[in-house]
């Protein structure tokens, strides 16, 4: 008993259809975040930014603090962490069609308050937990961008 | 709250798949159309117009309610568009309450449309996961969305993290809301899918994005919906009751998601309920409320809607649908529109269409959907990464 | 009107060509601190936001808003954003006043901002004609962008008009707006271009759009600005006067405007003037005005809304450059902040930033810029195809 | 005595830029619109539509009046107009940068009450005026949109 289609009423002429296209390029600055991704690109590290007033430490990283409106400082993070939640997607934009399945994780990063998205590489990817151990893997070229990094089991031995 | 705020007019297109017969502004003309002969108006007596429409991509037209406002035939008159995510319709009604409570209008055009399904991706011969991609160019664009993050995902990871806190909603849980909604959509005349599923149907359908399976979801859809408000001076003159819109609620929660210090939770949607219900003086909504219209985008999404609005306590949404007090023969019937999952999600009319839905029952004209007995009832519009907007309305029967 | 509303307090960014060291949502931040500490408030303070954001395209980002929002700290507060073109910062502060005076909030943050500098062609090794691309999916897409439209063009076909009907607007006559609006700008700390030019300088010019030269037009900035709106009972807490937003008038004409009857004229902001001036009481605007800051995209828009905002007869505003009225040292100075010609067009930020240099004049804490004596000010906020919104404002003093 | 550059306050870090794009692509349907398009394609012919309560002829077509709320009906009309403003555009979009310059006129087409934007092909953009006869020339292969067609003046003999 699967889907059943409604019956639609039809129109009295033959509707026209075009093909057409919208985009736009970008040449995207950072901003005030460059140095974390200056760092994801040259150095292979994960910065995080802390307000010493709050004690807290932003992961995506923010240089000014929203809850006291002062600036934060850099400050390096490890590498590993712990998953919060996860999931496994089966189906996906026209962009990323063809990689699923795949894992996206919110990640709380040792020494770092908030969590950061990423994807988790899994041989099975119904294996994502939360409370899982995860540790980043650097690709070897980098752009500066999310897509740098991901995440495998903290346990794997290489990947 | 110096004026009150009365709907006195309510018309909505069919939600369907795609209406490769009609453009955007043609939609929003049959939308508008309607709700002026439901208000017994004409439309040189609208004196300002709301726009929601979400996504100008989908539209393939930025910008896009300008060209409504003119189609309308309201060239001169005040008009502007607001876009919140998924909870668009609801930023659309909550500004034109917020027009017409202030004085400075008396009869407001509220107007969503939403027309995506023209977008098509050539090498997959496939709308939808062109339509998904213009979705994620919400989702933050410099660390989520290079990640393919999807919309089904950024319910997933809420809800998944509610499971790890609460050990609910189960699966069998959330079959069952999809199992009610496409029931409930048999008694709307304007649902795109209604369908007679069962929880196996449900839970054997193809996986999307744990734990959704396919009829978990919402589809997307095309239509327009239209409400007309007018201030309490325009109310008296109706011939027949009109709903009010008593209670008002809106709530953004943080968009960086990461940053929130609770994941498992719809804080948006507790915040704006707590407004909507302080407003409307409601106390004890289980008792109160005789029905509600939830933004169910995905299954779970209802049930933990349910929690947020203190229908049951947080944890126990599982637990009310698996006990029917949701169902149409429940104490508190959930979406007897059929909502999103069984009437459709057509982004800027959703929330237009649910308020309407709404008012519609607490004048006793809600046809074979008709809750018996309703007087007072309880909308929710949300969108946004992991639901950070909501808007919530009370909607009062005289 | 119910509620009366007042602006407590004012801050914006330097308006840029590009502020390649900041991102949206960080630019807003420099704005909305600037703006609290003018108020006197902290963030904890707002109720509401209301965001101006004109185009997703701009911002490498569908839904900016929702981040600005949780970047501010201003999770779990409610929050939307209006969109309407060139006159998005016009319909964020007409959100916002309509917020307040309504009672649903007594202290508003209306935050517009906008970065388009970002975009880029690779072929011609150039932003701005990617920015203009961006702007153009604005324009109908189906009649009117696939041949070649420009924002230039949709405020030189009307420009054209006049100049048909009246004879005016000279190219000599909108060449004096350019400079006054260059010259003025040097008084404003935060003005992207101030200039010391001649009208041969402004003739002499590359030709960019007929009669539009290059010194003819407003540049593209980036910018944020935001107002804090508050209801009476918060503006007598203010240790300084505070202005108010004593008229406000709202129009859309016809989009498709090829359907209009007139060509010529500036409709919307013909339509939105009588609104303000009527709440405001204003009989004769030459008179009791001191000064407007109206949207001078490009010269002649500025001199086509002398005469719709009634300072001169139809036909007659090249007179009044000529005879030097909207001269600082004239007796109703336009765009003392050097206008979007002088000061810069970051377009969701314009319309707030307008309302906030207003707001110093009444004030008298304008600086170099300040009008002798302003007590009230109009300001304009056009976009949209053709100017097809204007929301107009009328500013008071105490 | 040209531009002076406004001096600007440097960043204490070195902004990171990216390569970026947004994109959609569509098989957009005109929908109610579509026989206008059709006629463009297949005919080489301007429909407009005419409300016959109003007495109004709409070019751009509408299917329903916007006057009165009632459907139109489609009426063939000539392909001869005046042109009621114009310009001449010389520095574009990216999209059309390597055109310049060109003409867009608003033109009243025979029996049209309302303005059509379109092109207007001259050997110097600089000669459109308001009040010049123009008539559509439709180019040989059409696809059904706007640039299936242009306008000339009335008097020449051929383009
Ligand atoms: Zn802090
Ligand atoms: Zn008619």
């Amino acid at each position: 008993m699967m889907a059943r289609k409604k019956k639609e009423a039809e129109p009295d002429f033959v509707p026209f259809e075009i093909s057409d296209r919208i985009d736009m390029t970008y040449r995207y600055s950072y901003g005030g975040i460059s140095p974390f991704f200056r760092a994801i690109k040259e150095e292979a590290k994960l910065l995080g930014s802390r307000c010493a007033r709050c004690k807290k430490t932003y992961l995506p990283p923010r240089v000014n603090c929203s809850q006291c409106y002062r600036p934060t400082k850099w400050v390096p993070l490890g590498t590993e962490g712990v998953v919060i939640t996860c999931t496994a997607v089966y189906y996906a934009t026209s962009r990323f069609y063809a990689k699923t399945p795949f894992v996206c994780a919110y990640i709380r990063v040792d020494g770092a308050d908030t969590l950061l998205l990423q994807n988790i590489l899994l041989d099975d990817v119904a294996q994502a937990r939360p409370g899982m151990r995860v540790r980043a893997v650097f690709r070897p070229e980098r752009k500066g961008e999310m897509a740098d990094f991901y995440f495998v089991p903290a346990s794997a031995s290489s990947f | 709250m110096s004026r009150r705020v009365a709907i006195l007019g309510y018309g909505t297109t069919p939600f369907r798949a795609r209406w490769i017969d009609r453009t955007y502004y043609e939609l929003a003309f049959d939308a508008a159309k309607a709700a002026l002969k439901d208000a017994g108006l004409s439309h040189d007596q609208i004196e300002s117009a709301v726009y929601g429409i979400y996504n100008d991509l989908f539209e393939r037209q930025f910008m896009p309610d300008v060209y409504v406002h003119d189609y309308l035939g309201l060239g001169l008159k005040p008009s502007l568009r607001v876009t919140t995510g998924g909870a668009t319709g609801g930023a659309a009604v909550h500004t034109g309450f917020a027009q017409i409570a202030s004085g400075l209008y008396d009869i407001v055009l509220v107007l969503g449309v939403e027309k995506c399904s023209d977008s098509f991706n050539p090498e997959l011969k496939s709308s939808t996961p062109e339509v998904l991609k213009g979705i994620i160019y919400s989702a933050d664009m410099t660390f989520e969305a290079p990640l393919g993050l999807t919309p089904a995902a950024s319910y997933a990871l809420p809800t998944v993290a509610h499971m790890e806190k609460y050990g609910s909603p189960t699966e069998l849980q959330m079959a069952k809301v999809s199992v009610k909604n496409h029931k409930n959509a048999f008694n709307n005349p304007y649902a795109q899918r209604p369908e007679r599923i069962t929880v196996e149907d449900v839970l054997q359908s193809k996986k999307i994005c744990h734990p959704f399976k396919f009829y978990d979801n919402c589809l997307y859809s095309e239509g327009a919906s239209a409400l007309i408000l007018v201030s309490e001076r325009f109310a008296k003159r109706a011939k027949r009751p009109v709903a009010w819109i008593t209670g008002l609620g809106a709530s953004t929660d943080m968009a960086f998601t990461g940053n929130r210090a609770d994941y498992a939770d719809f804080g948006s949607s507790i915040a704006a309920g707590r407004a909507a219900y302080k407003m409307a003086k409601i106390k004890n909504p289980r008792k109160e409320l005789d029905f509600a219209e939830l933004h169910d985008a995905f299954t779970s999404a209802e049930i933990l809607s349910y929690e947020a609005f203190g229908f049951c306590k947080p944890g126990e949404g599982g637990a009310l649908i698996d006990a029917g007090v949701t169902e149409m023969e429940g104490d508190l019937p959930v979406n007897p529109s059929g909502g999103l999952i069984g009437c459709g999600h057509a982004v800027g009319a959703t929330g237009v269409m649910q308020v309407g839905e709404a008012a519609l029952q607490v004048t006793r004209r809600a046809g074979k959907q008709q809750v018996k007995g309703a007087q007072q009832g309880l909308v929710q519009s949300i969108g946004g990464p992991a639901t950070s907007w909501t808007f919530a309305f009370v909607i009062k029967g005289e």
